[in-house]
């Protein structure tokens, strides 16, 4: 319940975050949610943490040819409740609504939970299936990659020593695609058991783009393009959302723990694929 | 190790120096000894230590007191206004929407902002809003009541 | 906690084997371990620096081969012991000729306890999982070399 | 339903009335453990074996002393005289394991104390226990109780070759015939999972010893101020009138707090070493290691019966996963599952055979309901079992067995002697309110379109208001005390003390009408030595059911006392006293009770042989348990492609005798029914083979949240109890015990087309999908 004591910095200024970060011995503080409770644990011993709460340059959404920016410090409360993601973005926005509570979602930041990388949390189905970059800044240093680069296994990402998350960007969605996430509950802790995040869009009453993301499943979270590519091209019957529901796992070394073992793991994968992408492809125009 | 801070709570001003990892609950209940908001666990799920801080309902078992300078925090002892109650506490007495009472002044103040925001909620919605509270007692059914009761009330 | 895998090495099976018995190996791929010091014929202590994400913790080890049947198999048991809990490793490796290559595989238990134990549910196949990948690839790149 | 607000003196037993205790509650005024603050107060805090089971090679604990702000570090070398921590049952050839309150050279369970760090705040103890370096040997451990019986099982206690620590054989009638005669017998393994409390308010002890007087004050959050401060001074060896325990505000307990606890005694040695306060506030993590769980179940049963479904006989193998040692009641529990086996039916051949077992696990004890949940579940279980087998509907059969009206007071095959019942009244009432045949119908449409949909029913009897003292191991009366004030103004005080269940409401409107008196004209207090003369607790269901009583017997005998001064004011014999006045009945004339109250004071002038004062003291011996029952209907849904429960309908007709308070009988139900359907769907305390437990915190042990909860339909009957003068029965516990066999009734009738006789508890999605898959559950 105690955190061993360590020294804490407070930046006005994104410039003033980069130069504190530049040592790389320091710890980024941003909404606390996943990091605190390891603290007082004394799992995670860091000595010097710099909370970013108070760089306004970190904080909110904005739109900007095509694609809509989301600083690493929004909260997920902000993210479920911004009127520009709801209309423009909406599946970032549902993914928000399902993390943690209310409480949580008011505190804990879309940076914060990418740079923990829990292999369960919710954010990445959505950001995969939204083929979402992420902005990393650094002394010197300004670079954006794809998710899928940016995080590399459980709890690991490329972030460098001294780098931080600056924004994560994701396309404003167009007219008529359908979205849908769809989330197994593990009752205790409220992570993803499974959770899918689906995208669709229909032309010519044929699925002209399916976008898949998974978290909770395997070791990290991930984009199902075997699901996508069997289902473009088709007419999104239940049929062919089964089938292509049902190779989600594919691949997927899955977890085992006592809340589910792999083989439940997977199989929930295929059975919410297959809702997630049907609520979607119901919704797609 | 330590660091100056100055919060304005339940609309007083407090200076204090603390050591950067004091959690704003101790800070609370052992610094300034305002001991209505609890602590049950040190997962962040149970919500006891729920207080609002710049009019977010959070957890002040999941943030540092220092995380709270310069910022305006409500608890339960600030609730009431001059010794007149609040609607949702009204109303959880009215409704029996407490039993041990550990859990209900955290409870109390998620529902307030779940009203805040949402001002006439179904039963859904308001189970879903008081999902990070919870009571071993209830069996939530009576804090159901409690909330609409009170959305009724300030509806009106 | 019961584990499982496969892994392929690029190198002949007796060079397979032997690498996997040498200390000076088994410290590089072992992940965090800061060196090992034999105790007795196959037995050593080591310090290990567990870091995960914002997880970290120091632990005092011990490894130790036994059951050992050049090039075929042997039983290998990792554990530590810190503030933060205790983990406990124990496996059987078993050797075989595959693609001209080593095929690895193993079977074994894990176990936690303490700290780690209490919150880690959730997490510790992964992890495990994790920590064994980072193992065996670190192993392939001492191979390569 | 609003409750009533009650502002003049009228019958208020019987009406819903919002609480007096609320006040304090919802403005965050309330004092619970963590909220006392004593000047110069020191702080504890606790390491605790990572390990099972594991010799305590050494103890280094300069580095921890050396660290400013620590004043002590103590360790089992330092505390072997204090305790043991005290087990309270008894049964013939029990094993008592000498349980001390810091580990000395080997530790048990995973969490066993082991050193206590003190020092001048909460975050400096913290950091002195992480300098404390023990050397542990691991040894080997068991947690499964029946692993832990198989021949080379690892010994709990070395001192005994195996890990029985007893074997109870209860027998009643003749079941050797009944099994002989019966025309079906059903067997089924059936358990009842390690369920962990979880009161949102941890434990927590602050000790308070003064030097001078060489008197300790030990505040806990304690269910049982008086049992705990009888043997706290057992354990420290202190006089038991240097002694006084506070149980201040207590935020739930449901069992878990109804317990002697080594760190009591451990922080009441820390103060008298120390001579300062100390305070030690348990985390989530040591309560769920280290207080009690409950339940802990593998029965066997089997049952006797004709093909008609008349029930003959019921053979049980009860295994108790005990834990490691004995903490206050956990051998007996077991024993309370055995009287109540025959539940509500007639049957009178009984034969149970309970094996007591150690694991390397926290030791299991009363949690809501202890006992009697198991025995509810498995006998409804088994009703239900026999009903599938012989095709009959489980109304029917339920109908068929009951015990009727004409034969209460009933004498059971287990020793009870039931008081009073009309079994068909809630199990008709939820009938109907379910609309039951309607259900029927709609889940025959339901099936033919392939979904799984399951009716619910299950009936349960309770035996409640512990007891008559012969039948409790600490005395089975409860104490009341009435206080009027020289103003009128009443207090009273009863050794029931409640943590969350509004006695301090229900106990005022019993006052306000028996001295005619408004609720605000009432306090109650409770919950501390100096100001309660003793007492024994609301456990059992019998804070109202017994401490009402008491109560009441302590008005009566304060009226007669009022009716004295009453007489002598009015100067006439024939007086009554009517709505808190009284009145001579020739003259009209009348005196108020604050008037009849300031003269016994001010003791002018006395009636013959009555002493000054106005207060009076009632110790009640109960004659006999009360017997709650009730009718419970679940209906199910469940989702085939996940093996997801839902719960569309829960109607739970609960009759508890009379009610004081209906708003607070239908909050007692609803926690009930949460608690128990937590066990039915969701908590499980899991330990691996290692006795590690990996549901440590509320990450991994789901407790009900208010979106896991149906909407539940609380109806009641009344049946009032002839064993006490209210006629109420008790209802705390009777969700719990009523809740979980209704729903894996349930859930087992929309699985009953493929076959699925039984299911355990937690009903979790993937053992249902599992079932599904045609798989072992």
């Amino acid at each position: 319940m105690i955190a061993q004591n360590f020294e804490y910095s407070s930046p006005a200024s994104l410039e003033e975050a980069l130069q504190m970060m530049a040592g790389g011995d320091a710890k980024i503080l941003a909404g606390g949610m996943s990091l605190i409770p390891l603290m007082k644990l004394r799992l995670a011993t860091p000595g010097h943490l710099v909370d970013l709460s108070r760089v306004p340059a970190l904080d909110g959404v904005t739109e900007e040819k095509g694609n809509i920016r989301v600083g690493a410090m929004t909260t997920h409360f902000q993210v479920e409740s911004s009127a520009l993601l709801r209309a423009r973005c909406p599946l970032l926005a549902a993914a928000a609504s399902h993390i943690g509570d209310m409480q949580v979602r008011n505190m804990g930041t879309i940076g914060g939970s990418l740079a923990h990388a829990d292999p369960a949390a919710d954010y990445p189905a959505a950001l995969f299936a939204l083929e979402a970059r992420v902005r990393l800044l650094r002394v010197g240093s300004d670079r954006t990659i794809a998710l899928s680069d940016f995080l590399v296994d459980t709890f690991t990402t490329v972030a460098e020593a001294g780098e931080m998350i600056r924004e994560v960007i994701v396309p404003v969605e167009e007219a008529g695609t359908g979205v849908s996430y769809q989330k197994l509950v593990q009752p205790a802790s409220g992570f993803a058991i499974v959770g899918i995040a689906a995208r669709i869009r229909k032309s010519g009453g044929k699925i002209s783009m399916a976008r898949v993301g998974v978290t909770g499943l395997g070791p990290m979270p991930y984009r199902a393009v075997g699901v996508e590519k069997m289902l473009e091209g088709t007419a999104g019957t239940a049929d062919d959302i089964r089938k292509a529901a049902s190779v989600v796992a594919d691949g997927v070394d899955a977890n085992t723990d006592i809340h589910a073992s792999a083989a439940y793991r997977a199989r929930m994968a295929a059975v919410y694929a297959g809702r997630a992408i049907q609520a979607a492809v119901s919704r797609a125009a | 190790m330590t660091k100056s801070i100055c919060v304005t709570i339940n609309g007083s001003s407090y200076a204090n120096e603390v050591e950067p990892r004091l959690l704003l609950i101790h800070y609370l209940r052992d610094v300034l000894g305002l001991t209505g908001s609890h602590i049950g666990c040190e997962t962040t799920l149970c919500g006891a230590c729920t207080v609002e801080v710049d009019g977010k309902a959070v957890k002040s078992c999941t943030m540092f007191a220092v995380q709270a300078d310069g910022k305006h925090v409500l608890t339960i002892e600030g609730l009431a206004n001059h010794g007149t109650l609040h609607p949702v506490q009204e109303a959880f007495w009215n409704e029996h929407g407490l039993q041990c009472g550990f859990c209900t002044p955290g409870m109390i103040l998620a529902s307030k902002q779940l009203l805040e925001r949402n001002p006439n909620p179904s039963e859904g919605e308001i189970r879903h809003g008081i999902e990070g509270n919870l009571c071993r007692c209830t069996g939530y059914q009576h804090i159901v009541n409690a909330v609409k009761s009170a959305a009724a009330k300030m509806g009106v | 906690m019961k584990i499982g895998g496969v892994y392929q090495l690029p190198v002949a099976r007796d060079r397979a084997y032997s690498m996997l018995q040498d200390p000076a190996i088994l410290a590089r791929c072992i992940p965090g371990c800061g060196g090992l010091n034999r105790t007795a014929g196959n037995e050593y202590n080591m310090q290990m620096k567990l870091a995960l994400a914002s997880i970290s913790g120091l632990f005092e080890g011990k490894v130790r081969i036994t059951e050992q049947n050049p090039p075929e198999s042997f039983r290998l048991a990792v554990e530590g012991k810190g503030k933060i809990g205790f983990m406990k490793g124990d496996g059987l490796l078993r050797l075989v000729d595959k693609d001209g290559g080593t095929e690895v595989s193993y079977v074994g238990d894990v176990q936690v306890g303490g700290t780690i134990a209490a919150v880690g549910q959730r997490l510790l196949d992964t992890t495990a999982k994790m920590m064994i990948k980072r193992f065996f690839d670190q192993l392939a790149e001492c191979a390569g070399q | 339903m609003a409750p009533t607000i009650i502002t003049k003196t009228e019958k208020l037993v019987g009406q819903r009335i919002r609480r007096k205790e609320d006040p304090r509650l919802i403005t965050g005024t309330a004092t619970y453990v963590d909220d006392i603050q004593m000047q110069g107060m020191h702080h504890a805090c606790i390491v605790r074996s990572p390990y099972a089971a594991a010799k305590i090679a050494g103890i280094d604990t300069k580095a921890a002393s050396a660290l400013p702000g620590v004043v002590a570090v103590f360790t089992g070398a330092d505390t072997k005289d204090v305790g043991p921590v005290p087990c309270g049952a008894s049964l013939p050839g029990l094993r008592v394991p000498y349980h001390h309150i810091l580990a000395v050279d080997r530790t048990y369970f995973a969490g066993h104390p082991v050193a206590v760090v003190v020092a001048t705040d909460r975050y400096i103890a913290r950091d002195g226990a992480e300098l404390v370096e023990v050397d542990y040997d691991p040894l080997p451990a068991v947690a499964d109780p029946e692993k832990a019986l198989e021949a080379g099982a690892p010994a709990v206690h070395p001192e005994w070759a195996d890990n029985i620590a007893f074997n109870f054989h209860q027998e009643g009638g003749d079941t050797a015939k009944a099994f002989a005669e019966a025309e079906v017998v059903v067997k089924q393994r059936i358990t009842s999972q390690r369920l962990i409390p979880t009161a949102m308010e941890t434990r927590g002890v602050v000790a308070d010893y003064n030097t001078g007087d060489e008197a300790l004050t030990v505040y806990s959050s304690t269910q049982i101020p008086h049992l705990l401060r009888t043997l706290l001074a057992q354990m420290l060896g202190l006089p038991e009138h240097h002694l006084r325990v506070v149980a201040p505000e207590v935020g739930g307990g449901f069992g878990s707090k109804l317990n002697v606890y080594a760190e009591e005694a451990l922080m009441g040695f820390v103060a008298m070493r120390i001579g300062k306060p100390v305070k030690w506030i348990e985390s989530r993590r040591e309560n769920y290691l280290c207080t009690i769980h409950g339940r802990g179940h593998v029965d066997y049963y089997e049952m006797a019966a004709r093909k008609d479904g008349t029930i003959l006989g019921l053979r049980l193998k009860l295994i108790q996963d005990l834990g490691a040692y004995h903490q206050l009641l956990t051998p007996a529990i077991p024993t309370l599952s055995v009287l109540m086996m025959p539940g509500l039916y007639r049957f009178k051949n009984i034969q149970a055979d309970i094996v007591g077992v150690f694991t390397n696990c926290v030791p299991t004890d009363a949690y809501r309901g202890a006992g009697r949940p198991e025995a509810t579940h498995g006998i409804e279980r088994m009703v239900d079992i026999l009903a599938a087998e012989l095709k009959m509907d489980p109304v029917e059969i339920r109908m068929k067995n009951f015990i009727q009206p004409e034969e209460f007071p009933f004498a059971t095959a287990t020793g009870l002697i039931y008081d009073s019942g009309n079994y068909d009244a809630p199990l008709k009432k939820a009938l109907e309110l379910a609309d039951y045949p309607g259900l029927r119908r709609r889940q025959a449409e339901a099936r033919k379109q392939g979904k799984l949909m399951g009716v619910g029913v299950s009936t349960y009897g309770e035996i409640c208001a512990f007891g008559p003292s012969p039948a409790t191991p600490a005395g089975g009366w409860e104490c009341a005390t009435v206080k009027i004030d020289p103003s009128g103004k009443v207090t009273v005080g009863t050794g029931a003390s409640p943590h969350g269940q509004g006695e301090e409401t229900t106990f005022a409107q019993i006052a306000a009408d028996e001295l005619g008196v408004g609720m605000d004209d009432v306090v109650v207090v409770h919950g501390d030595t100096a100001v309660v003369p003793y007492g024994i607790g609301t456990f059992g269901s019998r804070g109202t059911a017994v401490g009402g009583p008491a109560l009441y017997y302590a008005l009566q005998k304060l009226k007669e006392k009022i009716k004295k001064f009453g007489a002598m004011l009015l100067e006439s014999e024939d007086v009554t006293f009517v709505e808190g006045r009284c009145v001579c009945n020739r003259s009209g004339k009348s005196v108020s009770l604050a008037e009849v109250a300031g003269a016994s004071y001010r003791a002018m002038k006395l009636p013959p042989g009555e002493d000054p004062g106005m207060q009076a003291t009632y110790f009640w011996e109960p004659p006999n348990f009360t017997f709650p029952f009730g009718a419970h209907i679940v209906v199910t849904e469940v989702d085939a492609d996940t093996g997801k429960i839902a719960v569309s309908r829960y109607i739970a007709v609960d009759d508890c005798g009379k009610i004081i308070n209906p708003l607070l009988v239908d909050g007692q139900v609803h926690g009930g029914v949460a608690q128990g359907l937590g066990q039915a769907l969701f908590e499980q305390a899991v330990y691996d083979e290692n006795g590690q437990l990996l549901t440590g915190e509320l990450m991994d042990y789901a407790i009900p949240k208010a979106t896991m909860m149906p909407w539940v339909e609380s109806h009641h009957t009344e049946t009032p109890s002839p064993v006490n003068p209210l006629g109420v029965k008790g209802v705390g516990e009777a969700g719990t015990i009523g809740c979980t066999p209704a729903v894996v009734n349930s859930v087992v009738d929309a699985l009953s087309v493929l076959g699925v006789r039984h299911i355990d508890m937690p009903m979790t999605p993937e053992k249902i999908w599992t079932l599904l898959q045609g798989g072992q559950a």
